[in-house]
């Protein structure tokens, strides 16, 4: 049987760098690919080559043949038969993907064979089969406008309006990394049961190597531009056969126990041109050779539909396969010895005001009466899905944000009001308490270099040298003189840390601290915290929608919904055992379906 | 969940900021040569843009004369040298004037937030719904007062836009960890504007700069086309301009030199400002 | 029914601002130095019979306030008192109807090149971003917005009027074909200044739109280029361009006061120049209200437009995530 | 000079009809009633409500034809009775009475009246028989003719029952000239034939004026036809005006002052030598080439010697006598001298205000403001409306320095205009003489010049009497004289008068029977 789909050698090249190297891969009808790689490592280009979308200014090379059909230098004109009949895409981010002033209804008539489209009845009638077909009430959908609807509706919707022209091959570019955890799961499996009900094949791309070996058959796993290992997800998971892949699938922290160390892969990911003729991985491999930056290895088949691009498997495919068993063993956790409570919440309510259009004030209830307390050297975590009100109550803790009502004490001090603060007030909660944001680009002002950073920090208290900070954080010294511009995102929120420890504050919150960094960079972190942690005695709020991150980092946690409280207690009776539907919920969605699995919610 | 995955500031992305279009790089060009004239003009001009020679009123170029003469028969092009002055001067004293306040108030507006705001965008509101020019015709017209009031009427018909452009780019930095970070350390909100986010925004702010400085010199050199802006006797462009238009035929260079140098001005200054907006925007919506 | 309260609760607001429009046109010509007595005086010598007939004519002994209430209660009448200066029928309502509507002919002429040539150049340049399309269009269009309208037109008047005498040169025309002619190098001015800024809206909605998610979306769904554009990115960059009306209209009140001018057209803007250089107090009020009071409307009508073009601020409903 | 041959290359006239005539003029009347001072008004007025008498400039003095009058009788000094045509009918049919003409002669010399102050003097009008009107004054008056035959007569009735309104679009007044009205928007004025127009119809059916403020603009009305006619207000576009296709252009001397006076009462110019430095500061040659393109006169003294006419024995003698009088031109080194002398040695700052829109007064006073500059003088130039300038220049108050633009008369005696430049007689407000000067020379000789006076004195002594304040004035220096400017018409290709029409024809209406077609 004729692939479906038959991508070789492709190129993808943009003004002056190389995006996409030599990627090769065939596709079955009916058969589910994983496309799985941290950002930046041209999933999304690979994927838009194939229905030759690129963005301007990209130009792609090789071949690309969907059904024998070569795709790549086609017109427009010739291409748009093709697109939405025989092939799909749907893409990321929900939010973004359908027009706003057209109603979902109009959107899948729009997308329908010209045939149903004709008659308005016939029209109508498919586009309420098909909103059916992806689970949602067409009486009540068709009519209603995007931004009325959810964001798992809408992703909803546009698979349905992906679906409309029955393609035989659909591309799912990351289309659950914008959901809820428990949306997530529920959009997965509608994938699967689509796939399985029409038979057709179907490419899903992802950051995360667990969802796609829930999902698909087989799984391309690539770096840098390039795919380094390309195999059934079953093999994969047993015995990778690429030291990244056994790198990625280490660095995932386990959701059903606390590791003593979390792996991480040293250093950051290259460009695709500085690996142009080396092994790409070469310079974070542990069994790198000088074999190994001598040439560019190409994907070899090695056994059983495997290949891999790692020259020297066949010598270390042992110690491959004994690392990936024995490490990530359970550790017993740490008995935890708790103190007086450094921050205690009670009865924190937050309600934001938005002038609407017109000048109609709107209010959204952010926090609702949350109560909680963190102590002397205890980690704790907020858990929590999107919009739950991590962020505000963590605002709130920092006087970024004026609590409605409830009071906030930090220690001795009450800081419910912070505009009522005397200044040495102030200066008392800034020893207080610190914080680590999510985003690492926006964290560190660019126009200050890190020296000048870390130094305005220190002037705030603490004492010590930034040459001191930054080795804490382990980082070179001569960093200092840097920019942010000039750092990578893992060594940017090291830089962020430097500066919330430089104050030795009693409390550090870290809301999302790792979120946007790749898998193999978050364990960095997650590491240097514990260790801020255990050498400083700082006590901990983690705040995240992860519950592997939870497990590895917090011996207890809150859950919260809709700014309420749901749940709370040690983190591993909690997610062992949780007592509340949505709790449970919430640990039932990570991928794999059972929490003993050794899987987690979703990567960053 | 993920919200960001953003593009690290990469060599390519460096590299395609630092590469000026030719465009560009004429206007920079031309406007080196008008800061020049602007400045030394007079002392550059071949006659004294006073210099009065009535016999030889309004003669075309001629070797002596290169643009020829106006109708007392003073040199035009040392006039045009001069007026490049008085074409600027107003223009840039709006645009400053419009910075230093505009972008002091934005920049309170939309860090500090509250009263300040509420009252800097009640009167952006009522600003705004005002055609700029057809004001300043009526004040100066009607009430008098002249060019310097033409001058500062103009900066406070600008300055909404340009509170409204620094305030949202103060608020789209003010909402950015960094300020929060800086913030949580306890430093006083008057370094924090001075020291993270005024150098942040300065792109934005030096961009309206110029934008606002082409506004002004339109308006003014129109002011003054209206006979409305730079008293007589003083030699500048909008008032050439004028007083050349009804001479066309006999000497068709006291009226186009310097309306060309207008929209040659005003186009350069526009596509420096597009330009540097583009380069280093930061948020914020172009006026 | 939202409808209906949001355009009553805007009237409302509308007229609040002309009203503090007029008062403060009202309160700022009266602070104006000499009083309109000089105006009316002209170059009659000042005898105090003539200052008393005067004053008793045009109430000019009057407390300021009872000025303007009684001006007020003209004005809702659309009687804006008598000209000054000109003294013809029906006052300075008269005056303004006289020039109005050469004023709103040139503006839908300017307004059907401006959608005619600035919308799709600016659509065009947009989708085909940094080509020599968008490079040729994005400096016209700089050009066009830096160079003032009286530069501009004097350069159409005599390029194309004077030197190469294709259009005529003065005048209005008599007739629908001849005032087309006739207003046809005025209106290019015109239109000249607003494409640029059009130009320059729509590349920019048009740019952000066609990389947003939707339109990659649509294309991938194998819609037509033709619905692709129109559907998705001519509707949504519709938005910006006609919530940026307002400020449009602004822009062309200075340039038509500059067009007016050098065309000698008798256009609204030309009258208030005149006004303003003769002092003619009362017209100078009445144009000033009567545009005080376009701008607001049209303002009024672009939010309603709004409304209607974008279901997003038609229900107060939040997006449902 | 004035009044006769037609300029060269001009195409021959005939005698067909011009079926319609455009006219640019440069503002909108503030009203028709056709009582007014203001010449661009009485160029239209004239042509509906038309004068008694039309005076016209005749080797150099002024001559009056007889026009709704027949003719005019000065009983004495103080009393003239008109002897009114008969069978005249205003346009609307009613005939012509002496009442209307006694209303008209009235509401000309009313209080509130533009032209109030040239009938000071005014003691009555009375329809005094059918077909005649007896006007008196309260003195004898030399100019009192002139003054009176000039004025329009309007229909009574008319007038009467509009007493608000009349003037303006709504109450167009009616008169018995060869045109009357058609209607008035606020951008031009159309004339029709008046069907009981009484003598020679002109050859133009119908007359339009149309507004058109600016000389660039009214020349490009020009070239694309949409004007036949138009007054050009910058003498020194003229050529330019040639330069459009067929165009001719006319030039007419005129009784025109243009004077620059000094407030003689305040510092600085209380100081002579100031006033000299002044003097000698300007280039009059100069400004005659920049400003009119030589189509003016440099004046010796305060008027052109036409207006002598009424007091000197001949021509030659009056013309000797001003060749006397000390002139003064452009001269650096007096200035600098004269200056050093006066009590402000180092100079002074003065801000003259002149009328917006009179190009000449603009480059006048940028000549004064170079000139003066070397010897520490600040000059600076302040455009102003006609209405602000009248209101300065009549109130008397911080007059400083006046540029006086375009001050005629029509009647060629010291006593219609000269007179009122000097005397404490004319230094209250409304009354003309801005440099507040007199001494016991001017006071001893005003009454011999005065219009209420003159009356009573010989000719003789009036014009030794002329002779003496002039020398003074041209000694003392509180004015300078410095142009008597033409008056110039262009006409488009196709038409042409049958002759150089002067001020005095523009004011009386004569003008339309001088414009033929050329086809
Ligand atoms: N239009 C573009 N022009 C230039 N470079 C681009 C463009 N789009 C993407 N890139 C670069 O191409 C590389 C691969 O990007 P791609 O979007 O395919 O990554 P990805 O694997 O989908 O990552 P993510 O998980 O963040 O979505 C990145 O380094 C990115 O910076
Ligand atoms: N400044 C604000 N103005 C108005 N509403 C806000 C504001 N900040 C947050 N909200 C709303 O408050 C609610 C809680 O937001 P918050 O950012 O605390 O959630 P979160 O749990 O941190 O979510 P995420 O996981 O997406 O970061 C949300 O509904 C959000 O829309
Ligand atoms: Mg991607
Ligand atoms: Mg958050
Ligand atoms: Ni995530």
């Amino acid at each position: 049987m004729n692939p479906l789909l038959t991508v070789q050698d492709l190129h993808v090249q943009a003004a002056h760098r190389t995006l996409v190297r030599d990627v090769s891969f065939d596709l079955r009808a009916g058969e589910t690919l994983g496309i799985v790689g941290e950002s930046g490592s041209g999933k999304t280009v690979t994927a838009r080559s194939i229905v030759a979308m690129l963005p301007e200014g990209l130009r792609a090379s090789g071949t690309v043949a969907f059904d024998g059909i070569p795709l790549l230098g086609k017109r427009e004109r010739e291409l748009r038969p093709l697109r939405g009949t025989r092939f799909g895409m749907v893409m990321q981010d929900p939010f973004t993907t359908l027009n706003p002033l057209q109603t979902t209804g109009e959107h899948i008539r729009e997308s329908l064979p010209r045939a149903l489209q004709r008659s308005r009845s016939t029209a109508q009638a498919e586009v309420a089969r098909r909103l059916a077909e992806v689970g949602l009430d067409p009486a009540d959908i068709a009519k209603r406008y995007p931004f009325q609807l959810s964001g798992g509706m809408r992703q909803r919707v546009a698979i349905a309006a992906a679906l409309a022209g029955d393609p035989e091959l659909l591309i799912a570019d990351e289309p659950t990394t914008a959901l809820d955890a428990t949306t997530q799961a529920e959009i997965l499996g509608l994938l699967r049961k689509l796939q399985t009900d029409r038979g057709m094949a179907l490419i899903l791309i992802t950051h995360d190597l667990r969802v796609t070996f829930s999902v698909c058959d087989r799984v391309l796993v690539m770096y840098a531009g390039s795919v380094l290992e390309d195999a059934p997800s079953a093999a994969m998971t047993r015995a990778p056969r690429h030291p990244y892949t056994l790198g990625l699938l280490l660095a995932e922290p386990p959701v059903s126990h606390v590791v003593a160390r979390l792996n991480s892969i040293p250093g950051s990911v290259p460009l695709a041109d500085e690996i142009a003729d080396t092994c790409a991985f070469t310079a974070r491999c542990e069994w790198a050779r000088p074999v190994c930056s001598a040439g560019r290895p190409s994907l070899t088949v090695i056994d059983g539909g495997r290949s891999s691009a790692c020259l020297r498997i066949a010598e270390i495919g042992q110690e491959v396969d004994v690392r990936q068993t024995t490490l990530g063993e359970p550790a017993t956790s740490a008995p935890v010895n708790a103190g007086d409570p450094i921050l205690t919440v009670t009865g924190l309510h937050k309600v934001h005001r938005t002038s609407g259009l017109g000048g109609r004030a709107r209010t959204t209830p952010a926090v609702a009466d949350v109560s909680f307390e963190v102590k002397q050297g205890e980690s704790v975590g907020l858990v929590g899905e999107s919009g739950s009100g991590k962020t505000t109550i963590a605002r709130c803790v920092l006087g970024l944000a004026t609590p409605t009502s409830g009071t906030i004490r930090l220690g001795p001090l009450d800081v419910s009001d912070p505009r009522r603060l005397t200044r040495s007030q102030r200066r008392q909660a800034t020893q207080l308490v610190q914080v680590v944001f999510q985003d690492p680009y926006a964290s560190l002002n660019p126009m200050l270099t890190i020296g000048a950073t870390l130094g305005e920090a220190l002037t705030a208290g603490g004492g010590g040298t930034v040459a001191e900070l930054l080795r804490q954080v382990g980082l070179p010294a001569p960093y200092a003189r840097r920019k942010p511009a000039a750092l990578s995102g893992g060594e940017r929120q090291r830089v962020a840390i430097a500066r919330a420890i430089a104050v030795r504050p009693k409390l550090l919150i870290c809301d999302e601290a790792v979120a946007a960094l790749d898998v193999s960079v978050q364990a960095q972190i997650l590491e240097l915290l514990r260790e801020v942690r255990r050498t400083q005695g700082t006590s901990l709020l983690f705040i995240t929608h992860d519950l592997a991150v939870v497990r590895q980092m917090t011996d207890r946690a809150v859950v919260l919904r809709r700014g309420e409280v749901v749940e709370a207690g040690r983190t591993e009776t909690l997610l062992d055992s949780p007592t509340h539907p949505y709790t449970a919920s919430l640990v039932a969605s990570v991928p794999g379906g059972q929490p003993e699995a050794v899987n987690r919610a979703h990567g960053a | 969940m993920v919200a960001v995955s953003q593009v690290p500031a990469g060599r390519a992305r460096s590299a395609r900021r630092n590469r000026m279009p030719i465009t560009v790089r004429l206007a920079t060009g031309w406007l080196f040569v008008a800061v020049v004239l602007a400045v030394f003009g007079r002392r550059l001009a071949p006659f004294d843009p006073g210099e009065q020679n009535p016999l030889l009123s309004v003669s075309p170029p001629s070797g002596a004369h290169w643009l020829g003469t106006d109708q007392l028969g003073s040199d035009v092009l040392s006039e045009v040298m001069a007026g490049a002055g008085t074409a600027l001067l107003g223009p840039l004293c709006v645009a400053l004037g419009t910075v230093l306040l505009g972008g002091a108030l934005g920049l309170l507006a939309g860090y500090r937030g509250g009263l300040i705001d509420s009252l800097t965008n009640r009167f952006a509101d009522l600003m705004y719904a005002l055609p700029g020019l057809l004001v300043i015709v009526v004040v100066i017209g009607v009430v008098g007062g002249g060019y310097w009031v033409a001058v500062a009427v103009l900066t406070v018909l600008t300055l909404p836009g340009e509170i409204r452009l620094c305030r949202s780019a103060t608020q789209v930095q003010a909402r950015l960890p960094y300020v929060e970070a800086a913030r949580t350390l306890g430093l006083p909100a008057a370094r924090i504007m001075r020291r993270h986010i005024l150098p942040n925004i300065m792109p934005t702010v030096i961009a309206t700069f110029l934008l606002d400085f082409v506004g002004a010199l339109v308006s003014l050199s129109g002011l003054s086309y209206l006979g409305l802006g730079a008293p007589p006797g003083i030699p500048d462009w909008g008032a050439l301009l004028q007083t050349g238009q009804n001479l066309l035929t006999d000497n068709p260079m006291i009226s186009l030199v310097p309306g060309a140098l207008i929209a040659l001005t005003a186009t350069s200054v526009t596509l420096l400002g597009d330009w540097l907006y583009d380069r280093y925007s930061v948020g914020g919506t172009r006026p | 029914m939202m409808l209906l309260s949001f355009t009553a609760r805007r009237l409302a607001a509308a007229a609040v601002l002309l009203l503090v429009l007029s008062f403060g046109v009202f309160a700022l010509l009266a602070m104006t130095p000499g009083s309109p007595l000089q105006t009316l005086i002209g170059t009659r010598p000042a005898t105090p019979e003539l200052i008393e007939t005067l004053n008793a004519k045009y109430h000019l002994d009057q407390s300021f306030l009872t000025q303007y209430w009684s001006w007020l209660g003209n004005a809702v009448r659309f009687d804006f008192g008598q000209s000054i200066s000109v003294q013809v029928d029906r006052g300075v309502t008269g005056l303004i109807g006289d020039r109005l509507l050469l004023s709103l002919q040139l503006a839908v002429y300017a307004v059907i090149l401006v959608l005619g040539f600035g919308v799709p150049l600016g659509m065009a340049a947009g989708i085909r971003r940094g080509r020599t399309t968008d490079r040729t269009v994005s400096l016209l269009a700089t050009f066009g917005i830096s160079a003032p309208a009286f530069v501009l037109s004097i350069a159409l008047l005599y390029v194309f009027g004077v030197w190469l005498d294709w259009f005529p040169v003065f005048g209005v025309g008599e007739g629908f074909r001849d005032r087309v002619v006739h207003l046809t190098l005025p209106a290019i001015a015109l239109a000249g200044f607003l494409s640029a800024i059009v130009i320059r809206q729509t590349r920019a909605a048009t740019l952000t739109v066609m990389h947003q998610d939707y339109v990659a979306f649509a294309r991938i769904r194998g819609l037509s280029p033709f619905r692709v554009l129109v559907r998705y990115a001519l509707r949504n960059s519709a938005l910006p361009i006609v919530t940026s009306a307002g400020m449009l209209l602004i822009a062309a009140l200075s340039a038509d006061l500059f067009v007016e001018q050098v065309f000698s057209l008798p256009g609204v803007a030309s009258l208030l120049l005149q006004a303003v250089t003769d002092k003619d107090i009362p017209v100078v009020q009445g144009v000033a209200v009567l545009l005080g009071m376009v701008v607001v409307l049209v303002n009024l009508l672009v939010d309603l437009l709004t409304l209607v073009l974008d279901p997003r601020t038609r229900t107060s409903q939040n997006r449902g995530a | 000079t004035g009044g006769s041959g037609t300029p060269a290359g001009a195409a021959p006239a005939t005698e067909s009809d011009i079926p319609s005539f455009t006219y640019a003029i440069p503002a909108m009347p503030t009203s028709l009633t056709g009582i007014t001072t203001k010449v661009q008004t009485q160029l239209i007025t004239s042509l509906v409500t038309e004068p008694l008498e039309r005076v016209s400039l005749n080797e150099g003095t002024a001559q009056l034809q007889p026009n709704l009058a027949t003719s005019a009788r000065q009983v004495d000094p103080q009393t003239l009775v008109y002897t009114l045509r008969s069978g005249v009918k205003f346009s609307d049919g009613t005939p012509l009475t002496a009442d209307d003409v006694a209303w008209s002669i009235k509401a000309a010399a009313a209080k509130t009246a533009e032209t109030a102050g040239n009938m000071a003097g005014f003691a009555g009008a009375t329809a005094s028989g059918p077909g005649e009107v007896t006007v008196k004054w309260a003195f004898p008056s030399v100019n009192m003719r002139e003054t009176v035959s000039e004025l329009p007569v309007l229909e009574a009735a008319f007038a009467t029952a509009h007493p608000d309104d009349l003037g303006t679009s709504a109450a167009l007044p009616v008169g018995s000239g060869p045109y009357a009205y058609q209607s008035q928007t606020s951008q031009d004025i159309s004339l029709k034939p008046n069907p009981n127009y009484w003598g020679t119809r002109p050859k133009a059916q119908n007359v339009k004026f149309t507004v058109i403020a600016d000389g660039a603009s009214a020349q490009l009305a020009m070239r694309s036809d949409s004007i036949q006619g138009s007054g050009i207000a910058d003498l020194k576009t003229t050529t330019q005006w040639q330069g459009i296709n067929g165009t001719t252009v006319y030039t007419a001397q005129n009784l025109v002052s243009d004077l620059l006076s000094m407030d003689t009462s305040k510092p600085p110019f209380n100081d002579l030598h100031v006033r000299q430095a002044v003097a000698y500061s300007i280039d009059r040659k100069g400004i005659l080439a920049a400003a009119f393109g030589g189509n003016a006169e440099q004046l010796q003294t305060l008027v052109p010697i036409e207006e002598l006419a009424g007091v000197m024995p001949s021509q030659a003698e009056a013309q000797q006598f001003l060749d006397s009088l000390p002139q003064y031109e452009l001269d650096p080194a007096k200035a600098k001298a004269q200056l050093a002398q006066s009590a402000y040695p180092n100079g002074f700052s003065v801000t003259v205000p002149y009328i917006n829109g009179s190009n000449w007064s603009r480059l006048l006073v940028l000549n004064l403001q170079q000139n003066m500059k070397p010897l520490g003088v600040t000059i600076t130039p302040q455009p102003v409306p006609a209405g602000q300038w009248f209101q300065t220049f009549f109130s008397h108050q911080a007059t400083g320095l006046q540029v006086l633009s375009g001050f005629s008369t029509t009647t060629t005696d010291p006593a219609g205009l000269l007179f009122g430049f000097v005397g404490a007689a004319n230094m209250k407000p409304n009354l003309p003489n801005s440099a507040n000067f007199t001494n016991d020379v001017i006071e001893k000789n005003y009454p011999a010049i005065a219009p209420a006076t003159a009356g009573t004195y010989s000719k003789a002594d009036r014009w030794a009497a002329t002779k003496a304040i002039l020398t003074d004035v041209a000694h003392q220096l509180p004015y300078i004289p410095l142009f008597s400017e033409k008056t110039a018409y262009a006409l488009a290709k196709g038409y042409t008068f049958t002759q150089n029409p002067s001020l005095f024809d523009t004011l009386s209406g004569a003008w339309i029977d001088l414009l033929r077609s050329t086809t």
